[in-house]
């Protein structure tokens, strides 16, 4: 037990640390400092934040349980840095809602504990952290989900995703066993040496990744996913759908490209169908949506889809790619929820005709919300386009050109209903716009960063060079 | 700084500046003041590049910067000029310029206005310097975006449906050619070293299966924005519902992207794949041809009419990149030009009736040439010219053209080509009758002779357009010239 | 020699044209008609230098009369062999034809002064007659085929804007347009004509074309298309267009309506010198119609020629509007010409018919546009068109009764007139190849002399008609252009054409045959006569006759119903079934299946909502199923 | 290590369980049942987990821990779960199926 130890679990850690300070400062802080400590929590997490950022040692711990690598902690960052936006983007929300309702600091103790799952999740190095890590990240967003108690929606929304989710992790371990039984191991290194062709391997694998898919929301296991969005709070809802969902996609793709290494005629027709599924389906469902969480939510299944095609090309390129795609995919979501959030928690409006000449009342936020929207869809010069660009390049390095049309067509079939809020802002005009409002200092803060990086991602090459120098350590 | 990219930043300043202007007064004047420098640049960069050939310059392209952009993927920041470029340039800074003119009192969101449109000049230059695959792409769709809010905010009648129609089946058209695109970069060297970079892939052989898969793709991806026959009907309706300015740069300048990239991609790159298909899309493109010409016939409405009319004289650029020599490309090319001037002066002036009358429908409009004689007279020249009166460019765009697919020996090229050559007929029929209905003949109506007459930025506007047209019309010598070498290296790769 | 100041001839009504239109809104008319006077007469001038110059300075060099290429610059290049240059051609025929135009034109332009005083629109009068006279001038110097298509269009426009120069009279839009559309169509001939014939010959260049020891004619063009040489067919579609700008049976509806426009310009444009633009061609290129296929086209002119010459004779004698009238009689006289092309052989003698037919031009030109001048300052008296409207004038305008009362000897071919002469030549050189087209002539001449006179007298005699305010002679500026006409339909008579102008350049002897022109008087007597006996005084023989034809005669008078001919297939079928047709199908069709496309999506995503039952059990279900079917899918491929 | 029984017997009994939980899951009407079938499906993956080990693998513990783990795991899931349905028993007096069907489409 060194210092060299901590380094490596280092942010981990430090969110443990400032989970019990949270706890602590719940307990000792009287009714009304609750509000300075959700501030000094979101400037600490903030802290925690970019400590992240200062170069820390690769290497595994526990006997490769746990493993870490400049890839992973790329991603750490990026996750926590998620994480910040929303906590900036709720700040207001909690204050003013959860504050009175006596639950400010369980909002944040839930979603550290969440994060730290997902944290351990990426850097698992067997299939029992790996499993551990996966309940730790889901449970406590089951409850999150169900935060607003008094609210029915919220209370079913819980239930779903708790249920759907024990059922995925259910079927998950089932596979996970059968690969224990046929290899005798848990770690992925071995497995991945020992892991031989048969029918059981065959069922574990599928079993899994339908496992793993859950998290990941791909058709058909992604049905949960709209309800549970709709009915959460909506910061949950980004948490759900831009953190967890990229630390899942994260995991999946080093998992396949890992352990499965020799089973990629197995994996790539199963993505392949899968992602064409996905896509249509999400794109489809999300075309006649007029509540916007729900409408977003169906839009991130679309996404999900895409990021398949990354997976797909099983090497460098499409690891760079994916990895990358779910950095863009962050801001851009965070962008387009924050402004939902700050409308929903001004007005309480959440339907897209609600926003009709948004524009010609609030400018900005209609700003950030274009950019977002064009972001998801791919649209120049934003950091989408590129995002998506080399994800299609991933796919059609490995010749899936016909994937790749799919693909755009579906890109441009979102494109068509992300035009829709669109012209909800801008061409539209409405008797009663939605007034305009001031923000918080946090929530502008937030939808500055997410827009930030929205714009920035793309233009600014070394930020992909970056990713796909240090892929190239680790996939190859 | 380079000669090039000065067309990027420059835009992207004017950009910039207006998102602090405070009202139509700034907004239109930094508008203005950012075009005319564009103007300026275009006009400079003619001389500049003959200035550069006569110097003995005979690369492809000229005044080339190339910086890496994506290390990885060899994505580089490639850009370069040949005459075409040059040509091409500097009808978008006119048309650009005059379209600022022609909006000059713009009513609703004037700084959202003009910031679209500068924002779509931005991509149309870019598109034109481009030489590298994921450049001219990303431009590509920067330009086509903001028709989207042009339309649908600032647009009339069914805007909101046009828009969308438009954006999508761009997108659309987008899809394939962002296929196409990938196939060429990983075909683009056998040795896993690929690179987007037009003149690098111009440079390996793909292999004729993958030409013939692959040529379809991209040709049909420009080809919709260049409105090939049954993908051209986002044009009418978009026309229509488009505020003035902006029929003006969707005809004038979003349109040609289409043949330039057909011309600059598609035939450079996949020379085998053009020889094998371009029967095929002859047909599709002399129907175009007819079949614009004979619909616009019909038409009521005037932009309708030009919308037409516009498919129709597109379809003979296609038609003329088609027939694969060298006289019909620089056809191609004049006609690009004066398609460009000549439509984006159409629907100025078809902008400036619709303001006074408050009408496109012919049959409502009559005598017009009592009441606002210059508008009209203009109107009267630039519909000769369109239907290739000798004097405008029209006819020598035309008449390139035609010499050019003449010189294909076989009947099927000669059907093809006569049947493009009775459009000069059916031309003159829709054009005249539009003339004969709107502008001569008694006045319809009392309150017509109280329309305004045309203002100074009308007039400026118009004369921006109509100069160049005449220029070329009657001095087509050094442009068809200029052109005619430009085209020499890329024709090479047809023989 | 040096004859680059020819260059000036087409410059300087170019220039005033420009100029004109420009300032159109701010010149006094006075001066604008003095700029466009002086502008032309300047042009004038210097063609009647050049023509001196050409025949009598230089003459003929070892011969034959050499040409001259004036100035010549590359205009747009197209491939390595075809270029179009714009320069100036000097020949016989294309000197002729500066002489022709300056002639008339300016004689129009002086007339004008008075005919057009105080119209609205008279600076843009000046302006288009400018502009017209200069496309005809680079018509006719054209050094090779394509600079002439190029004027060819120019003069097509210019007679379109003069046509609906009163643009506000929906007969005179309509009468321009028609005119435009048609010659428009038969220049769709034409430049397919030289598409092809540049084609094979490489080259549009008149000298190398017609050289008679040239590649093209010795050797010929391989190439041949159901029989014909290439070239022949070329020479046919260049004959249509020909045939659309000279009126040509079935090509020639145009022409009547576009006498809507001012009479001066009827004179200039359809009477004088655009008209014959078609005999022109045949003329310019006569070498190739004559050899290429042992002048195959040439029959093909002949006997159009023939035929329209017939049918627009018979048609004049019937109707009542006197432009109209003149109009047909012009149709028929260039069918003359054409006929006379048609029949005419090569070399010395042989090329008698086209001398003929460039002499019966010169000749034509100036009685004709003298009819049109003499008809316009009746017309100019009484505001009327129409033969009811007038009888006895003579006694008010004698001027214009004398000179009228001249050409239409002339045109009648009475003796020692220049019609006379010219036709004579004519009718020998028919009778020399065809006695049909012979006939046809003869006959024709007759039937001319018949309602030349027929509305002479009805206009100067006959019965006075009761005026609104009492017709007088017109002004000075109209009747001395009808003076000088008067004289030059008789002066040129007495000119040796066959000296000048000839098929080989060589020039020969031609003499007067005399049986021929006695028989050709006659019939012209007897015309006179009939006409004479019908319209001198007031009587009902008319009638009688006209009902003793009938149906014939309403046929007739009905100009065979040809024009509601092409109104029944342009408006019928073109408009209402084709165009509209095509624009349903791209509402319709095309369009709606995009939007179809986009409809479908949205259905099917409609009809796909139920998978989102709400029911996590439902949820569940699709998961299990989902993963087994994967598995089980999987497990079948191995 | 049971004599006799082989261990495909008890593989066959687990994948019975799982799909009985499965069947569960699917077709009980009321929350807390579905909540006893999802136990049915970890318990199957966790008698798995503990047969490969003593069976296959006996020389090491992996499977057994990997089982320790899920049950706890199970009791910390069907504790949340319980709690959610009883807030929403709060507001519906029902822990029926049936009313957790207003979010759909």
């Amino acid at each position: 037990m060194n210092l060299e130890m901590f380094l490596k679990m280092q942010n981990e850690l430090l969110l443990v640390v400032l989970l019990l300070a949270v706890l602590v400062g719940e307990i000792i802080t009287s009714q009304k400092g609750k509000s300075k400590l959700i501030n000094f929590t979101i400037i600490a997490f903030a802290i925690v934040t970019l400590i992240g950022f200062f170069h820390q040692p690769d290497g595994a711990l526990f006997g490769g349980m746990f493993h870490t690598n400049s890839l992973i902690q790329l991603l750490k960052n990026g996750l926590n840095v998620g994480v910040l936006i929303i906590l900036m983007q709720s700040a207001g929300w909690l204050k003013e809602t959860l504050v009175k309702q006596n639950k400010s600091a369980e909002f944040f103790l839930l979603m550290f504990s969440s994060l730290i799952g997902l944290n351990f999740m990426i850097s698992a190095g067997d299939f029992l952290m790996f499993y551990v890590a996966l309940e730790l990240s889901t449970l406590p967003v089951a409850a999150l989900v169900a935060y607003n108690a008094y609210k029915r929606q919220s209370a079913e929304a819980g239930i779903k995703l708790i249920l759907s989710a024990t059922l995925a992790s259910g079927l998950a371990l089932f596979g996970i066993s059968f690969l224990y039984g046929t290899t005798g191991a848990i770690y992925f290194d071995d497995m991945a040496n020992l892991l031989q062709m048969s029918n059981l391997t065959i069922l574990g694998l599928v079993f899994f990744f339908a496992g793993l898919s859950f998290k990941v929301s791909l058709v058909p296991f992604h049905f949960w996913t709209a309800d549970v969005y709709e009915g959460a709070p909506i910061n949950v809802t980004s948490y759900l759908s831009v953190i967890s969902k990229g630390a899942a996609v994260f995991i999946l793709t080093f998992i396949l490209f890992n352990v499965f290494k020799a089973f990629s005629d197995i994996w790539k027709p199963m993505l392949y169908t899968v992602a064409i599924a996905t896509m249509f389906v999400g794109n489809l469902f999300a075309l006649r949506q007029q509540n916007l969480k729900r409408f977003l939510a169906f839009s991130s299944v679309a996404q999900a889809g895409f990021m398949l095609l990354g997976i797909i090309n099983g090497g460098v390129l499409g690891a760079a790619s994916v990895v990358y795609f779910v950095l863009v995919y962050m801001f851009s979501n965070l962008g387009a929820f924050g402004v939902v959030q700050a409308i929903s928690h001004k007005t309480g409006k959440e339907n897209m005709d609600d926003y009709n000449g948004l524009y010609r009342t609030n400018p900005m936020l209609s700003m950030v919300m274009m950019l977002g929207l064009f972001s998801l869809a791919g649209i120049p010069p934003v950091a989408g386009f590129f995002g998506k660009f080399f994800l299609f390049t991933a796919a059609a390095g490995k010749g899936y050109y016909i994937l790749v049309f799919i693909a755009v067509v579906n890109a441009t079939i979102s494109l068509y209903y992300y035009l829709k809020v669109i012209r909800a802002m801008f061409l539209r005009q409405s008797e009663n716009p939605i007034p305009y409002f001031k923000n918080d200092i946090f929530m502008k803060l937030g939808l500055a960063t997410a827009a930030a990086g929205i714009l920035i991602l793309g233009l600014y090459s070394p930020l992909y060079e970056y990713v796909q120098s240090i892929s190239n350590l680790i996939f190859n | 700084m380079d000669i090039l990219s000065l067309f990027i930043v420059a835009p992207i300043i004017t950009v910039a500046a207006l998102l602090f202007a405070k009202n139509l007064k700034q907004s239109r004047v930094i508008s203005l003041i950012g075009s005319l420098v564009q103007f300026a640049m275009a006009i400079n960069l003619i001389f500049a590049y003959l200035a550069e050939r006569a110097t003995g310059n005979t690369a492809i392209m000229v005044f080339t910067k190339s910086a890496v952009w994506f290390k990885s993927l060899n994505i580089r920041y490639d850009v370069g000029a040949d005459g075409i470029t040059v040509f091409m340039i500097v009808l978008a800074s006119i048309v650009v310029l005059a379209g600022v003119f022609i909006s000059w009192k713009i009513k609703d969101l004037p700084k959202e206005f003009f910031i679209s449109l500068i924002v779509l000049a931005t991509g149309v230059y870019g598109f034109f310097i481009s030489l590298d695959l994921f450049l001219l792409f990303l431009f590509f769709e920067v330009a086509v975006i903001p028709m989207y809010l042009l339309i649908g905010i600032w647009g009339s009648g069914p805007k909101e449906k046009s828009a969308m129609k438009l954006t999508i089946m761009l997108m659309g058209a987008s899809a394939l050619l962002l296929v196409g695109i990938l196939g060429l970069y990983f075909y683009s060297s056998p040795d896993g070293a690929y690179t987007f970079n037009i003149l690098e892939i111009a440079k390996v052989n793909i292999p004729a299966q993958v030409q013939h898969y692959l040529f379809p793709v991209v040709f049909i991806g420009f080809a919709v924005i260049g409105a090939l026959f049954p993908f051209h009907t986002w044009s009418p309706s978009g026309h229509a519902s488009a505020p003035t300015a902006v029929s003006m740069l969707h005809a004038g300048v979003l349109m040609k992207l289409g043949g330039y990239g057909v011309f600059r991609v598609a035939m450079y790159l996949l020379p085998i794949g053009a020889m094998e298909w371009s029967w095929f899309f002859i047909i599709l493109s002399v129907i175009g041809v007819v079949y614009g010409a004979l619909a616009a016939i019909k038409q009521t409405d005037l932009k309708y009419i030009n919308a037409y009319s516009s498919v129709s004289h597109l379809g003979l650029v296609l038609f003329a990149l088609l027939m694969l020599n060298k006289t019909s490309w620089n056809g191609a090319i004049l006609q690009s030009l004066s398609h460009g001037f000549m439509t984006a002066l159409f629907f100025a002036l078809i902008g400036m009736i619709y303001e006074r009358s408050h009408t496109r429908d012919v049959r409502e409009l009559g005598g017009l040439l009592k009441v606002i004689p210059f508008i009209s007279v203009i109107y009267v020249i630039a519909g000769l010219a369109s239907l290739g009166l000798p004097g405008f460019s029209g006819f020598v765009a035309e008449m390139t053209i035609f010499v050019g697919a003449f010189q294909n020996v076989d009947m099927f090229h000669r059907v093809a080509t006569i049947l493009g050559v009775t459009v000069i007929v059916i031309t003159a029929v829709y054009i005249l009758r539009a003339v004969g209905m709107m502008l001569m003949g008694p006045v319809k109506k009392e309150e017509y002779y109280n329309f305004p007459k045309a203002t100074w930025y009308e007039k400026t506007g118009i004369f921006l357009l109509l100069i160049p047209i005449i220029i070329i019309g009657t001095t087509p010598l050094w442009i068809s010239d200029i052109i005619m070498d430009s085209i020499k290296p890329f024709i090479e790769r047809m023989l | 020699m040096n004859f680059s100041y020819t260059l000036f001839i087409p410059l300087i009504p170019l220039f005033v044209f420009l100029f004109l239109g420009i300032l159109h809104t701010k010149l006094k008319p006075k001066l604008a008609g003095t700029i466009g006077v002086l502008g032309l007469s300047t042009s004038t001038l210097l063609s009647y230098y050049t023509a001196y110059k050409y025949f009598f300075e230089v003459g003929k060099v070892d011969g034959v009369y050499q040409t001259f290429i004036g100035a010549k610059t590359t205009w747009i290049n197209f491939t390595e062999l075809l270029h179009i240059d714009m320069g100036v051609l000097l020949d016989p025929i294309s000197i002729m034809m500066l002489v022709v135009v300056s002639t008339i034109s300016l004689m129009v332009h002086i007339y004008s002064l008075g005919y057009m005083k105080g119209e609205a629109g008279f600076n843009r009068y000046y302006a288009f007659l400018s502009l017209f006279t200069f496309s005809m001038y680079g018509l006719v110097i054209a050094t090779n085929i394509f600079q002439m298509y190029i004027f060819w269009e120019l003069v097509g426009v210019s007679s379109f804007l003069l046509i609906g120069y009163y643009y506000d009279k929906p007969s005179a839009v309509a009468a321009a347009k028609k005119a435009f559309i048609v010659t428009r169509f038969a220049d769709l001939g034409f430049l397919i004509g030289i598409l092809i014939l540049s084609y094979y010959a490489g080259t549009f260049d008149f000298q190398i074309l017609n050289n008679p020891q040239g590649a093209i004619i010795s050797n010929g063009i391989g190439a041949s298309f159901m029989g014909l040489s290439v070239i022949t067919w070329a020479l046919i579609l260049m004959f249509v267009g020909g045939a659309g700008k000279s009126a040509m049976f079935p090509l020639h509806i145009w022409l009547p309506d576009a006498m809507e426009g001012p009479t001066p310009v009827s004179a200039l444009i359809h009477a004088a010198t655009m008209v014959v633009a078609g005999v022109y061609l045949v003329a310019r290129m006569f070498p190739l119609y004559y050899f290429i296929d042992g002048g195959f086209v040439l029959q093909i002119v002949a006997y159009v020629g023939a035929f329209t010459s017939l049918f627009a004779a018979i048609i004049a004698c019937t109707q009542n509007d006197i432009k109209r009238v003149l109009a047909f009689s012009t149709m028929s006289q260039i069918g003359y010409m054409m006929l006379a092309l048609g029949v005419s052989g090569y070399d010395g003698h042989e090329g008698l018919g086209y001398m003929a037919s460039m002499f019966h031009l010169f000749t034509h030109a100036m009685f004709k546009a003298l009819l049109f001048l003499g008809a316009g300052s009746v017309i100019h008296a009484v505001h009327s068109n129409l033969m009811k409207d007038m009888g006895g004038l003579r006694k008010y305008m004698p001027i214009t009764n004398i000179t009228f009362f001249i050409a239409a000897l002339s045109i009648s071919g009475f003796p020692f007139t220049s019609g006379f002469f010219s036709k004579d030549e004519i009718l020998s050189a028919a009778f020399e190849n065809s006695k049909l087209i012979y006939f046809v002539g003869l006959f024709v001449a007759g039937l001319t002399a018949f309602y030349m006179f027929r509305i002479y007298f009805s206009i100067f005699w006959g019965k006075e008609k009761t005026y609104k305010h009492t017709p007088h002679e017109s002004p000075l500026s109209m009747t001395i252009p009808l003076i000088l006409l008067a004289i030059l339909s008789i002066a040129p008579g007495y000119i040796h054409f066959s000296d000048f102008i000839s098929a080989d350049r060589g020039g020969f002897e031609a003499h007067l045959n005399y049986p021929l022109a006695i028989t050709a008087v006659v019939t012209g007597l007897i015309g006179i006569l009939v006409a004479y006996v019908f319209y001198k005084k007031e009587n009902n023989i008319p009638e009688k006759v006209s009902k003793t034809f009938g149906a014939i005669y309403t046929w007739t008078y009905h100009k065979f119903y040809i024009d509601e001919l092409y109104l029944f297939v342009t408006k019928k079928i073109i408009f209402n079934i084709v165009s509209a047709s095509f624009a349903w199908f791209d509402k319709k069709v095309i369009d709606d299946s995009m939007i179809g496309i986009g409809d479908a999506t949205i259905n099917s995503s409609e009809k796909i909502k139920k998978l989102q039952s709400g029911k996590f059990q439902d949820y569940a279900t699709w998961f299990i199923l989902g993963a087994i079917a994967l598995v089980l899918y999987f497990l079948y491929k191995n | 290590m049971i004599s006799g029984i082989s261990i495909y017997h008890i593989l066959t009994l687990t994948t019975i369980l799982f799909f009985i939980g499965i069947y569960g899951f699917i077709t009980r009407k009321n929350l807390i049942a579905i909540l006893i079938s999802i136990e049915l499906i970890l318990n199957a993956s966790v008698v798995n987990f503990v047969i490969f080990n003593t069976y296959l693998y006996p020389d090491m513990l992996q499977g057994v821990f990997f089982s320790i783990f899920i049950i706890a795991i199970a009791a910390a899931e069907s504790a949340l779960a319980v709690s959610i349905i009883v807030s929403f028993y709060r507001m519906l007096a029902s822990v029926d199926v049936k009313d957790t069907e207003t979010l759909k489409y």
